[in-house]
């Protein structure tokens, strides 16, 4: 099968949306001519033109309030928000306005928007441009959001975004857009709600997300050379999130990690991980692991950054740690 | 809807008699709404807020008496009044106030959420300024489609604050779109005065995006129609947007329960308005003038819509609460054509 | 002791600080002659003046914004958000600069601000006046979380917050603010970041934030009818968090229930949860459960509302079955 | 800082001499700073990304040279400028700019986060408008603490699409607090024309607000340098805000990364710009004509403050990264004076 880049198979799925429904428009700073800072929207204003490839002042709570208002009436809007760290403007659009419509008018509106984002440090770009928010908007009902961890799951997830009725979030990891993976020329849809086991495993479950799905496959690697079989699960989508996969799998393993780049409180680890240690109780024999992002803003300098994520070396020690069973002796 | 009125005060008033009475009926509507409304308040049979629109019937009639049941509105948290002028019902209004089934939001929303999609009420909104890009976005949205359907968006003087608006009037003056920004000023924002929180000028800072600024008597429901009139067909052809900034006033108080509202206003200002500027009073008073109608036709007219109002009320307070399992329906809405898709697919 | 409302016990604790601290100041919507629509800051305007009690225009944004830049420039900003709900509205300002100044400039500068604001349900106010945030912003380094549960806590809280030299956001319970309890009249402070134990018991641990408290008191009540004794503990702070005492609790109880306001998902109850069930694995008798608010936007409808929330009695009946064992069976 | 110059433009220049100097010098310290960091990026020694201020120093210096180090400054992610015209040194701002430990903020912070706390820079900023609210923040903490402190807010052309500015604006003219609002429009903001990005005029969007604007020539450093002084005096006696665009432009790509332009912005107008317009080159003819330098002692600064850059560059190269153990510093500051309170409380 051919091999593309992340960028080139979100750029598909795009272009391939709005061949197909002419309702569907992307809107965003420098997403035409330029095809955003990341170039992953290149050559689309060239096909679909600037009516529907339209590029913004420096507005986010203005435009994603436009795209709200579009999608309440006839229309699909791609929001492009350049960088994640920038969802903190529109968080009122997007929380009190997109996610509440459907439910406070009873089901009579509903707001089919996907807003394109991204995540991830280690690009050395500092506190405001590195941060991995996805946690917040999961915390937010009416919300959606995909954590796609390779280029065939961009592509699957931003297709079944676009065609999904209600506001979907997706997050890209910025350090992954010239990631190549190996992505089929024919159409698909990947549905939500369906995690991936990645890699099947007996001793210990993985679950990552977004880019932690290649750490947790690199632990899974790691693990493999010291005799400890590490099962690998992508949740695809943390809202909604596939519980029933998760738990069957923990309660095969008896043992879990939950990996993500958000920072590690009151975020993405606690809440899986919290549904482990409550569902898949009786089988447990050694408490659920949480790797987060350390709890700091993502700090510039190169020497203190990568400190603050998540390494596949970490993340194989605390498995090991936990399938040795030391992790008992510090309860 | 029927064909508008080209409203101009003083010429051939009988011609336009069925236009004049249309909406001299709506603001009567508003205005028993609106006494039903806080009677439920004061008589503690309504749950939570509501804020009042009473005194503000003229803005919300002249303008949306301009509009079709294509073109958009947005509304803001005192929205009864642009709900029912756009042509809304008593019954699903009442049992939405009420929490009701049957409310137009099946009670979900309540008097801050009414939306009335049917007739282009795209919705109120309990965040000051929330819908400034709603609105814009389904004006974009009917340029986008290549349909001529114009956008009202609602909202008061306090809401010039929210940098928001500055974002959007400057995309839709860009980009040319079919939205007229209305700012009813009612000189208070909840219990501060316009003068207080609004420095230079309203109608200059729209101008300054290039945007057409109009100030219009919001008392004078003709005066709004006709402007309003013109402007959507200008917006209709591309000439838009526009901003009119209308004077106007409320009634009672920031919310029904805002009772004593001496420290922040005077009562003396409060009846030269009701005496002098009333907008329903003094459109009656200009309709038998011109001999359109008599004032036994007013009285009756008010009677009928005092009566359908009780009315209306009697079936909300009768009507059933949404049930139980409600209660998580509706956070997300079906795909049906994603899930056919998938299952063909996954086939 | 008298008695006060929480409502006075805010005000009492600014009035104070305003007086011992010159630089302390109030800015917010209808905060002077309206003393807020809630009343809670009446009479301050008279004894400090418009200099210090500062009326704004409906500019959320704005007025946080330049708390910020007054806070890193001598000034120590009390910045009242109206309804909790409008956090969307300042989160850049919020997340992005209040909260990472300190950190982006190697400690340099520091923003001495407090936001108070609220939270809770149940007031028929629907979804865009009812919400309870206050997750959110526990995600985010450089922010502290106070969450007071009473008038007494209210006051100390408030104390402590404005003397941080670090920006604090405190949540009040919109529907306590009438609530009395027995504050004293000497001037007291209440420390961040330790947990108060509500009531003493052996079978069970129940923790609650903010109204939580209560709810959690009020099932321990129904529960001691049945002979179950359960600790109510109260984290006051949920950044920092006492995670000591919460722990030493569960150790001895060996069964833990987290309830918060805040939807369930992605929120607060799966932060304490995971912590307890990693941290005191070998001690659990049964699964740590959580009883978030339904991950549902607010209903106006108060058929509806009042399912959103937790109850004593919900809270009891899933301590009984704990205590009875009956989850382990569910696993 | 010394007494600044009350420069007026062909008014006895050698009197003004040490002003007029010290401002050159601003600008080619600015101008090598600024090459160094470019050669840095060029060669992969510096990490992440930045973005050149080259072509912009009159602004900065004509600005900074009118306010003292009590004066407040917020600057941007184009900030470089403002940093070393508010008068930081270059090894901590070389230092900062390779993640080092002796850098301003410890290496936390980067280029779009340096901030020089003791010469009043409030910090760049890495979201476009994000420091508008607090430099009119630091104007209102001023005003309240009694000082006649000035704060200056550095932004450009597109951040004037932020509504947050808006919002500001009309509190700085409700309650004439001393800021200068000071747009640096360059033309561009990113790969974007302004005017396709600014509808109407921005000198009209202050002036809605009551508030007085002016335009002037941001490659001309006394131009830019008398009118501040005079908006500075004037604001310190409570007759502010003010707000200024400066016509500018800049040398680079929108960062250093951005170097294939053409698709956006044509090789000509660069070199127009560069050939006519270079701030520095036109005051250094300036000076000369006017007796108060030669051309070689223009050479000789030049010479000097490139080899001072240079010579900053090789020690933050040699510089020391931050200890590991800092990485979870930082987040929170300590409160020493709550700490006591509290022992002494629960002693
Ligand atoms: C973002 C936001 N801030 C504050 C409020 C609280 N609030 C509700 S109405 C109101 C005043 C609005 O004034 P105006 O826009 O003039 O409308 P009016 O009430 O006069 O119709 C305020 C401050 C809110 N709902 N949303
Ligand atoms: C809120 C926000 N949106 C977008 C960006 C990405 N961005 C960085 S600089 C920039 C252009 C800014 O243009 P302008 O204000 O004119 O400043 P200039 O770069 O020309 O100095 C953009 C869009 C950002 N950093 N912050
Ligand atoms: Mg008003
Ligand atoms: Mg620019």
């Amino acid at each position: 099968m051919r091999e593309i880049t992340l960028s080139k198979a979100v750029n598909e799925a795009i272009a391939e949306e709005m061949r197909r429904d002419p309702t569907v428009f992307l809107i965003g700073e420098d997403v035409a001519e330029a095809g955003t800072p990341f170039k992953v929207l290149a050559g689309l204003v060239e096909e679909f033109g600037t009516k529907r490839v339209i590029d913004t002042p420096i507005s986010e709570p203005g435009f994603t309030g436009m795209a709200v208002g579009a999608a309440l009436t006839g229309s699909r809007p791609i929001v492009d928000l350049m960088f994640g760290d920038f969802i903190f403007l529109i968080m009122d659009q997007l929380c009190n306005q997109a996610a509440k419509a459907c439910y406070m008018s009873g089901g009579k509106l509903n707001v089919p928007l996907v807003l394109r984002t991204n995540l991830g440090a280690t690009r050395r770009s500092a506190a405001q441009h590195s941060q991995s928010l996805h946690a917040l908007v999961a915390h937010i009902p009416g919300l959606k959001v995909a954590m796609p961890s390779s280029a065939y799951e961009a592509k699957g997830l931003m297709k079944t975004a676009i065609r999904d009725n209600n506001p979907v979030v997706i997050f890209e990891d910025k350090l992954m857009y010239q990631d190549k993976a190996p992505v089929p020329e024919e159409e698909y849809l990947i549905p939500f709600g369906k995690a991936n086991i990645k890699r099947e495993g007996t001793d210990i479950t993985l679950i990552g997300t977004s880019s932690m799905v290649q750490v947790a496959e690199k632990a899974a690697a790691l693990l493999e050379k010291d005799g400890i079989s590490a099962e690998v699960i992508d949740p695809r989508t943390i809202v909604p999130l596939d519980e029933e996969t998760i738990l069957a799998s923990v309660r095969k393993t008896s043992r879990a990690i939950v990996i993500d780049e958000g920072h590690q409180s009151y975020g993405v680890t606690g809440e899986i991980a919290s549904r482990i240690s409550e569902k898949a109780f009786y089988h447990l024999d050694a408490p659920v692991l949480r790797m987060g992002a350390m709890d700091v803003p993502v700090p510039f300098s190169p020497a203190l950054e990568d400190l603050t994520v998540p390494t596949p070396e970490a993340v194989a020690e605390r498995a090991r740690q936990s399938v040795r069973g030391e992790l008992f002796d510090a309860a | 809807m029927a064909a508008k009125a080209a409203a101009k005060k003083g010429t051939a008033p009988k011609g336009n008699a069925e236009d004049y009475l249309r909406m001299y009926r709506q603001m009567v509507r508003i205005r028993a709404f609106e006494d039903n409304a806080n009677q439920l308040y004061l008589s503690a049979k309504m749950p939570g807020l509501t804020h009042m629109y009473s005194g503000q019937e003229a803005v919300a009639v002249g303008i949306c008496e301009a509009l079709t049941d294509d073109d958009k509105i947005t509304s803001t948290h005192r929205g009864h009044g642009h709900c029912v002028a756009k042509g809304a019902d008593f019954k699903a209004m009442f049992c939405e106030l009420l929490g009701k089934e049957e409310g137009y939001c099946r009670g979900k929303g309540g008097s801050m959420h009414i939306a009335d999609q049917s007739h282009g009420n795209l919705g109120a909104n309990a965040i000051v300024g929330g819908s400034m890009g709603i609105a814009t976005g389904a004006a974009l949205s009917a340029q986008l489609r290549g349909t001529d359907e114009v956008t009202v968006c609602f909202f008061g003087d306090g809401a010039t604050a929210q940098g928001l608006w500055y974002e959007v009037m400057n995309m839709a003056a860009l980009w040319k779109l079919p939205v007229i920004y209305a700012c009813e000023n009612n000189g208070y924002s909840e219990y501060t005065k316009t003068e207080e929180i609004a420095a230079g000028s309203l109608t200059a800072r729209a101008e300054a995006f290039g945007i057409e600024a109009h100030k219009v008597d919001g008392q004078d429901v003709l005066a709004v129609n006709e402007l309003t009139q013109k402007l959507v067909a200008r917006a209709r052809k591309g000439e838009g947007p526009f901003f009119i900034e209308l004077d106007t006033y409320r009634y009672h108080g920031h919310h029904v329960g805002d009772i004593n509202r001496e420290y922040y206003r005077a009562k003396d200002e409060e009846s030269e308005w009701k005496s002098t500027r009333d907008p329903i009073l003094n459109f009656g008073k200009w309709l038998t003038e011109q001999g359109v109608v008599s004032e036994d036709d007013l009285v009756a007219i008010n009677d009928e819509i005092r009566a359908d109002a009780e009315a209306a009320v009697a079936y909300a307070e009768a009507a059933r609460y949404p049930d139980a399992s409600e209660v998580d329906m509706h956070v997300y809405v079906d795909s049906p054509e994603l899930d056919a898709a998938l299952s063909k697919q996954s086939a």
